[in-house]
C-alpha cells in the first residue's frame, strides 16, 4: 500500500508527466500495429492519381480541377455542397498573373494553383474557411505569447542596460572579492554542464 | 520508389535523433531531426501535396531558427536544462 | 545489365539522399554535418525537379542558403560559447 | 447513433461551408455557460493574494501587474470564445483545432507569471500539449481515412469499425493529455498556483467543457 | 399533484422538529440528565407513530377527512418528539413505534 | 378560437411547469439538507457522541441569510459574488434537466464540470491562502471525478440513450440496471461519496485547510452555497437512484436516498482523508477499473 | 481534359498502410526517446519529430482535403514550438536570477543578455537584399499561408542580418499591429464569403492577402528575435 502511495505522489510530479505521457502514448501506438487498417476509397475531394498531370503536360499540374475562368467551376467534391453555393469558382479562377505565368512555363502548376483561385483556397478559404479561422488564430496567439516574453522579459534591452550598469558598479566595488569568489563559482556553475 | 526512400529516411532520421552518435549535443540532435524532415519532404511529394511541401520547407526552416535560438540562449546562460 | 543504367536521374537522387543522411548521422562534427546537410537538399533538389515542379524547387534553393547560415551562425557562436566557458573554468574573468 | 439521443433535439444549424454548427440543448447550454463565464472574465479585476510571513508581522501580496493584466486577460477572453467554439461546432477537425487553440493559449495564460514553479509546469504542460497534437490530429486524420468524412453528422450515421475505434482512442488521449485529466493532472494542477484567479479559471473550465464535449463525440464515433 | 404532498409532508417534518426544538429547550434547560419519560411526548409520539401507520384505517372511518391532512399531522406530532433536543424523546418514540405497530398489526389481522 | 385555446392551453402548461420547478427545487433544498443533516448525525453517533439535530443543516443554511454580509478587501470582484449566484443556479437547473422534465444525463454531466469549476473559483476568487489550496485541490479532484462521470458512457452503451426518461422506460422493461452494470453503479456511487461531507475524497473542503473554499465567503453569499449544496447532494442521490434503480415511487426515493446517506455516513465517519494525490489516483483507478471491468462484462456477455 | 476520379485512385489507397505505419513508427521512436530524455532542451527537439510523425499520418490520407488539413498541423506545430521555446527560455532565466546573490553577480554577468558575437560574413551583408527580395515577391505572387511562410523567410532574414542592434519595442508593437489588422481583413473577408457568395472574387483576395500579410509580418517577428540573439558587435 505504501508502495502504491509512493508511485501515486510521484505521478503528480510535473516533470514526470510528459514522460508519463509519451510513454502511455507509444504503447497505445504500438497497438495500433494490430487493427486492421485500411483507406476507405470513398473519400470526400479526391485528387487525380499523382503524377497524372504532369505526364499529361498540364500546366497547372497537379492542381488543375478543370473549369474556366468565371465561367465555369472545377470539379470539387465536397461534403455539403449545398452550402456553399459557389463551390468550384475559386478553383477554377486564375488571377492575370497566373494566367501571364501559365503561359510562360508549364512546370509552375503549383504556385499558379496557391496564388488566388486554386484548390487550396478553395478549401482553406470557402467550404473549410473555419479551419483556417482557427489556424491563424493559433499562430496569431503563439505569436502574441512569445512576443509579450520577448518584448518584457528575455529580451529586454532597457533593463539590460540597467542590469549591466549595476552589475558593473558591483563588480567595481567586489572585484576583489568576486576574483576570489568567481574561482570556485564558476567551477560550480560549469561542473552542471559538463 | 521515392515514397520507400522517403520512409527509410524519415526511420533512419528519427533513429539518429534518439539514439544517433553524439546526440548529447542538441545541435546535432537537432541536426539530425532534419534527415526525418527531407524524408516527410519525399512523401509529401509522392503525395502530390506540393503546396503543403512548399510551406512544410518554410515552416521547417523556421522552427530550426526557434530551436537553434533556444539551444544557443540556453547555453549562454548556462542553463542546465 | 549495364552498370550505367544506374546513372538516372532516380537513383543519383536517392544515392545522393542516403548518403547525405548517413554523413548527417555519422560524422559528429557540426560542420560537417552541415555539408552533408547540403548534399541531402542537393539530392531532394533532385527528386523535385525530376518531377517537374520547378517552383517548388525554386523555393528549395531560396530556403537553402537561408538554413544553412542558420546553422552556420549558430554552430559558431556555441563554440564562441564554449569556449569562454572553458576559459572561465580556468578563472578567468571576462567583461 | 442519432445525434439527438445524446444532446436532445435540434434547435437549428449554423452552416459555414462543409462546416456545420450545430445547435443542441446541451450544446447550448455549454456554449451559454462558457460564454457567461468569459464575459465575467472579462469583467472582472484580479484578487490578491495576502499570505502572513514568518519572524514578522507584516504580510507579502501577491497581485498581477498592469501590463500582464492585459495580456492574460485578452489570452483567457480568446481561449473562453475558442472553448465556447468548441463547444457547438459539428466537425471532428474542427474540435481538434479548437482543442490545439486552447492548448497554446493556456500555457500562455501562465506564462506571464515570475513563479519559477509555475513557469516549470508551463513548460511541461505546453510539451504534452505539442505531443499530443500527434494523437489529435492523427486520431481525427485516421477517422477521415475510415469513414471519408469528417462531419459528425454524417459519422454518427455509420456504424463503427475496429479502426474507428483506435482513432477514436487516439482522440481520446489526445484530449486527456491537452486537459490534463488524470493520471495526467499534475502539470495542469501546478499552474494553478498563481495569481490572477478569472484567468486560470478559464483554464480550468475549458479542459472540463472540452472533456465533456470529447465524450459526447466519442459517443457519436463509436456507436 | 404528488409533487406537492411530499412537499407539504418536508415542510410539516422540518416545522415538526423545529417546534419540538424549541418546546424541549425551553422545558429542558437544564444540561442533559438520563432521567425518565416525559408522559406528554410519550402520548404525543403514540398518537402520531398510531396516525401515520393507520391512516388508511382512519380514512375509512372518518370519511370527509383526506389521507393528506392526516399524515401532516402525524408527521407532525412523529417529528414534534423525534426532533427534540439530543439525547430526549428517543425512548418516547421507540416506545410509540412499538405500540402503533402492535395496533397495526392488529388491526391487520383483524381486517 | 382554435389559436387562442392552443394558447391557454401553452399558458397553462407553462405555469404547471413553473410550479412544478418550483416544488421540486424546493423539495430538493429542503430533503437534502434534511439528508445532509442526517448524515452528520449518523457521523456523530458513530462517532459516540450525540450530535446535533437531524435539522441542524437546514437551520444553517437559513441562518445565514440573515447574517451580515462582508466581502474581502482582496477579493477578485464581480467573480467573487457572482460564483455564488452560477453555484445556485446551475444546481437549480440540475433539478429542473432531472425530477422535473427527465432531459438528458448529459447535460447533468455538465453541471457537475461546472459545479467543479465553481468550487474552483470559489477558492481562488477570495484571495485568501486557504481558498487557493482549496482551488488547487479542486482542479486535482476535477481530474478524477470527471471520470467518475464519465461512466454514463457505459450506460449509454448499454441502454442507447442518454436521456434520463429513456433510460426510465428501458428498466422497466430490462430491470434495474444495477444488476446489469454494478461496477458502473459502484463508480458513481464513489462520486457521490466523495461529494459528501467529511469524505475520504472530500479534499477540497478537508478540515486541514479550514474550510476550503467556502472559508472566505460569508452572510448571503454563504447562506446561497449552503442551499446549493443541499440541492447537489439530493439531485446526486436523484440520478443516481433513477439511473440505476429504475421506476421508483417517490416512497423508493426516500428510502433509497436515505439509506445511501446512512452508507455513506458510515464510510466517512470510519475512514481518515486521504493526501490529494491518493486521493485523485484511488478514485481514478476505481474508475478505470470500473470502466473496463464494466465493458468487458458487457462484451462478455 | 482533366479527370477527377470519384474516388481515391488505387495507388493512393496502396500507399495509405505503409505511410501509417510509418508515422507510428516514427512517432513511436520520438516518443520513446521523449521518455528516456532527462534534459528539457532535448525534449524540445524531440517533440519536433512526433510532429512530423503527425504530418505524415494526416498527409497519407491523399486526398485534397488531406493537404488542406496538413497545413493547420504544420502551423500548429510552428505555434507551439515558438511559445513553448521561450518559456523554456524565461524559465531558465528566472531560475538564475532567483539564485543565490554570490552566483548571480557571475551569472549575470555575462550571461542572462546576449553577448555580440564576433563575426563577419560575406553573405550576411551581400546576399539579404536580394534573396528577400525575391522571396518577399513570390510570397506576394503566392499569397495564402504558403505564400506568407515564404515571404516571411525573406523578411526573417533580413532583418536578422541587419547590422544595428537594439531593436525599440514600437516597432515590434508596429509589426504586431499589422499582422492583427490583416487577420481582422482576412475573417471579414471569411464571414462576407457566406453573406455575399456573389462578391467571392473580391473576398478571396481579402481573404488570402490578409492572411499572407499577416503570417509575413510574423515571421518578420522571428526575426527581430533572431537578431537580438545574433547581434554584431
Amino acid at each position: 500500500m505504501s508502495k502504491i502511495g509512493k508511485l501515486w505522489n510521484a505521478l503528480a510530479n510535473p516533470d514526470r508527466i510528459p514522460k508519463l505521457y509519451s510513454l502511455v502514448l507509444a504503447a497505445f501506438l504500438l497497438v495500433g500495429f494490430l487493427v486492421p487498417i485500411s483507406l476507405d476509397t470513398n473519400q470526400i475531394y479526391p485528387r487525380p492519381v499523382p503524377q497524372e498531370q504532369v505526364d499529361e503536360e498540364s500546366p497547372l499540374a497537379p492542381y488543375d480541377r478543370g473549369g474556366k475562368v468565371l465561367k465555369t467551376p472545377g470539379i470539387i467534391k465536397a461534403q455539403y455542397s449545398e452550402n456553399s453555393k459557389s463551390i468550384g469558382m475559386i478553383t477554377s479562377y486564375m488571377s492575370p498573373q497566373a494566367i501571364l505565368v501559365q503561359s510562360i512555363s508549364p512546370y509552375f502548376g503549383t504556385s499558379i494553383y496557391s496564388s488566388p483561385g486554386g484548390l487550396i483556397d478553395e478549401v482553406l478559404y470557402y467550404s473549410r474557411g473555419f479551419d483556417t479561422i482557427l489556424e491563424s488564430t493559433i499562430l496569431m496567439m503563439s505569436f502574441v505569447i512569445a512576443s509579450w516574453l520577448v518584448v518584457n522579459f528575455t529580451m529586454n534591452t532597457r533593463r539590460a542596460e540597467k542590469d549591466s550598469k549595476n552589475s558593473k558598479k558591483a563588480n567595481i566595488k567586489n572585484i576583489n572579492i568576486s576574483k576570489n569568489i568567481s574561482k570556485i563559482d564558476s567551477s560550480s556553475l560549469n561542473k552542471e554542464e559538463e | 520508389m521515392f515514397f520507400y526512400t522517403g520512409c527509410i529516411l524519415a526511420i533512419l532520421g528519427s533513429i539518429a535523433t534518439v539514439v544517433g552518435p553524439g546526440v548529447k549535443d542538441p545541435i546535432v540532435r537537432t541536426f539530425n531531426t532534419e534527415v526525418a524532415a527531407i524524408g516527410l519532404s519525399l512523401i509529401f511529394l509522392v503525395y502530390n501535396h506540393t503546396l503543403a511541401l512548399m510551406t512544410f520547407i518554410a515552416a521547417t526552416a523556421v522552427t530550426t531558427l526557434i530551436l537553434l535560438r533556444v539551444i544557443t540562449r540556453l547555453e549562454e546562460i548556462g542553463a542546465d536544462a | 545489365m549495364i552498370p550505367l543504367d544506374f546513372l538516372n536521374i532516380t537513383w543519383i537522387s536517392i544515392i545522393l539522399m542516403i548518403i547525405g543522411a548517413l554523413g548527417i548521422i555519422w560524422l559528429i562534427k557540426p560542420i560537417d554535418k552541415l555539408i552533408m546537410f547540403s548534399v541531402m537538399e542537393v539530392g531532394f533538389l533532385l527528386v523535385v525537379v525530376s518531377f517537374k515542379y520547378l517552383d517548388v524547387a525554386l523555393v528549395i534553393a531560396l530556403f537553402g542558403p537561408i538554413s544553412t547560415v542558420t546553422f552556420l551562425l549558430s554552430i559558431i557562436k556555441i563554440n564562441d560559447i564554449r569556449k569562454r566557458n572553458k576559459n572561465n573554468l580556468e578563472g578567468e574573468i571576462i567583461d | 447513433m442519432d445525434i439527438t439521443t445524446l444532446g436532445g433535439n435540434i434547435l437549428g444549424t449554423i452552416p459555414l461551408g462543409d462546416i456545420v454548427i450545430y445547435l443542441t440543448p446541451f450544446h447550448l447550454f455549454m456554449f451559454v455557460v462558457v460564454l457567461i463565464f468569459t464575459a465575467l472574465i472579462a469583467m472582472s479585476r484580479t484578487e490578491t493574494q495576502v499570505e502572513a510571513e514568518f519572524g514578522t508581522l507584516k504580510e507579502s501580496k501577491v497581485s498581477v501587474g498592469l501590463s500582464e493584466f492585459k495580456t492574460r486577460r485578452f489570452l483567457a477572453i480568446v481561449c473562453g470564445l475558442a472553448t465556447a467554439g468548441a463547444m457547438i461546432t459539428g466537425d471532428l477537425f474542427n474540435i481538434t483545432l479548437f482543442i490545439a487553440l486552447i492548448g497554446i493559449v493556456n500555457v500562455g495564460i501562465v506564462s506571464a507569471v515570475k513563479q519559477v514553479d509555475v513557469l516549470d509546469a508551463a513548460y511541461q504542460y505546453g510539451i504534452i500539449a505539442m505531443i499530443s497534437s500527434l494523437p489529435l490530429f492523427g486520431g481525427a486524420a485516421m477517422i477521415l481515412a475510415a469513414t471519408g468524412t469528417l462531419s459528425l453528422f454524417v459519422l454518427s450515421g455509420i456504424a463503427a469499425t475496429p479502426m474507428m475505434i483506435f482513432g477514436a482512442i487516439l482522440l481520446l488521449i489526445g484530449i486527456a493529455g491537452e486537459t490534463g485529466i488524470a493520471p495526467f493532472f499534475a502539470t495542469k494542477a501546478e499552474m494553478f498556483r498563481t495569481p490572477g484567479s478569472p484567468f486560470i479559471l478559464i483554464i480550468h473550465l475549458s479542459s472540463l467543457m472540452v472533456i465533456i464535449r470529447a465524450i459526447e463525440v466519442l459517443l457519436i464515433i463509436v456507436t | 399533484m404528488n409533487d406537492l404532498s411530499y412537499l407539504i409532508y418536508i415542510l410539516v417534518v422540518i416545522i415538526g422538529s423545529i417546534v419540538g426544538l424549541l418546546i424541549s429547550y425551553k422545558k429542558h434547560g437544564e444540561p442533559f440528565i438520563f432521567n425518565d419519560m416525559d408522559s406528554i411526548s410519550v402520548i404525543i409520539a403514540i398518537i402520531g407513530w398510531i396516525l401515520l401507520f393507520n391512516y388508511g384505517l382512519f380514512v375509512s372511518i372518518i370519511g370527509f377527512i383526506s389521507a393528506m391532512i392526516i399524515i401532516s399531522i402525524a408527521l407532525f406530532l412523529v417529528t414534534l418528539v423525534i426532533g427534540m433536543r439530543p439525547g430526549y424523546g428517543r425512548k418516547e418514540t421507540l416506545i410509540g413505534i412499538v405500540i402503533s405497530a402492535m395496533l397495526w398489526f392488529i388491526s391487520y389481522m383483524l381486517v | 378560437m382554435i389559436n387562442i385555446s392552443y394558447n391557454s392551453f401553452l399558458v397553462i402548461d407553462t405555469m404547471n411547469l413553473m410550479a412544478n420547478v418550483l416544488i421540486n427545487v424546493v423539495i430538493a433544498f429542503l430533503l437534502g439538507s434534511l439528508l445532509l443533516g442526517l448524515h452528520r448525525k449518523i457521523m456523530a453517533r458513530i462517532q459516540l457522541r450525540p450530535g446535533p439535530p437531524v435539522i441542524q443543516h437546514l437551520l444553517h443554511s437559513l441562518k445565514f441569510f440573515f447574517k451580515e454580509t462582508s466581502f474581502p478587501k482582496t477579493a477578485s470582484m464581480p467573480f467573487y459574488v457572482s460564483i455564488t449566484c452560477l453555484y445556485c443556479a446551475i444546481w437549480i437547473l440540475a433539478v429542473i434537466i432531472g425530477p422535473v422534465t427527465y432531459g438528458t444525463l448529459l447535460i447533468i454531466f455538465a453541471i457537475y464540470a461546472v459545479y467543479k469549476i465553481v468550487e474552483h473559483n470559489a477558492g481562488s476568487s477570495s484571495g485568501s491562502p486557504y481558498g487557493k489550496l482549496s482551488c488547487v485541490r479542486a482542479v486535482f479532484s476535477a481530474a478524477a471525478e470527471i471520470p467518475l462521470f464519465a461512466v454514463l458512457a457505459i450506460i449509454f452503451l448499454q441502454t442507447g440513450t442518454i436521456n434520463i426518461g429513456d433510460i426510465v422506460t428501458y428498466q422497466a422493461v430490462h430491470g434495474p440496471l444495477i444488476f446489469s452494470i454494478p461496477l458502473a453503479a459502484l463508480v458513481f456511487f464513489i462520486l457521490i461519496l466523495s461529494k459528501s461531507p467529511y469524505s475520504p475524497f472530500s479534499i477540497t473542503k478537508g478540515k486541514d485547510i479550514i474550510s476550503g473554499f467556502e472559508t472566505e465567503h460569508f452572510g448571503v453569499l454563504r447562506g446561497y452555497m449552503m442551499l446549493s449544496e443541499s440541492i447537489a447532494w439530493y439531485v446526486l442521490l436523484w440520478v443516481f437512484l433513477t439511473v440505476f434503480f429504475g421506476p421508483l415511487s417517490i416512497n423508493g426515493y426516500l428510502i433509497g436516498m436515505v439509506s445511501i446517506t446512512a452508507i455513506t455516513a458510515l464510510i466517512n465517519a470510519t475512514t481518515p482523508i486521504l493526501n490529494p494525490n491518493h486521493s485523485v489516483m484511488s478514485q481514478i483507478t476505481l474508475a478505470i477499473v470500473g470502466i473496463g471491468g464494466s465493458l468487458l462484462l458487457m462484451f462478455i456477455v | 481534359m482533366v479527370l477527377i476520379p470519384e474516388v481515391v485512385p488505387t495507388i493512393t489507397a496502396s500507399l495509405y498502410l505503409p505511410a501509417v505505419y510509418l508515422a507510428m513508427i516514427v512517432g513511436f521512436l520520438g516518443l520513446t526517446g521523449i521518455a528516456i530524455q532527462k534534459k528539457d532542451i532535448h525534449i524540445l527537439i524531440l517533440t519536433d519529430l512526433v510532429g512530423l510523425a503527425m504530418l505524415i499520418m494526416v498527409a497519407a490520407v491523399g486526398t485534397d482535403l488531406a493537404e488542406a488539413l496538413v497545413l493547420p498541423g504544420l502551423v500548429v506545430e510552428l505555434a507551439e514550438i515558438m511559445a513553448i521555446s521561450e518559456i523554456l527560455i524565461s524559465r531558465e532565466m528566472r531560475k538564475i536570477e532567483n539564485a543565490e546573490p554570490i552566483d548571480r553577480v557571475i551569472a549575470r554577468k555575462h550571461s542572462v543578455f546576449p553577448f555580440p558575437l564576433k563575426l563577419d560574413m560575406e553573405i550576411m551583408t551581400t546576399a539579404p537584399n536580394f534573396i528577400a527580395l525575391v522571396m518577399i515577391l513570390y510570397g506576394a505572387f503566392l499569397t495564402g499561408f504558403t505564400g506568407g511562410a515564404v515571404a516571411g523567410g525573406g523578411i526573417l532574414f533580413y532583418i536578422f542580418s541587419r547590422k544595428a542592434r537594439g531593436l525599440p519595442v514600437i516597432v515590434i508593437d508596429g509589426i504586431g499591429a499589422i499582422s492583427g489588422f490583416s487577420w481582422c481583413l482576412w475573417i471579414i473577408g471569411f464571414v462576407l464569403f457566406f453573406i455575399a457568395p456573389q462578391y467571392w472574387l473580391l473576398l478571396l483576395f481579402m481573404a488570402a492577402c490578409g492572411l499572407f500579410l499577416k503570417v509575413a509580418s510574423k515571421l518578420g517577428l522571428i526575426g527581430a528575435m533572431m537578431r537580438e540573439e545574433y547581434k554584431k558587435e
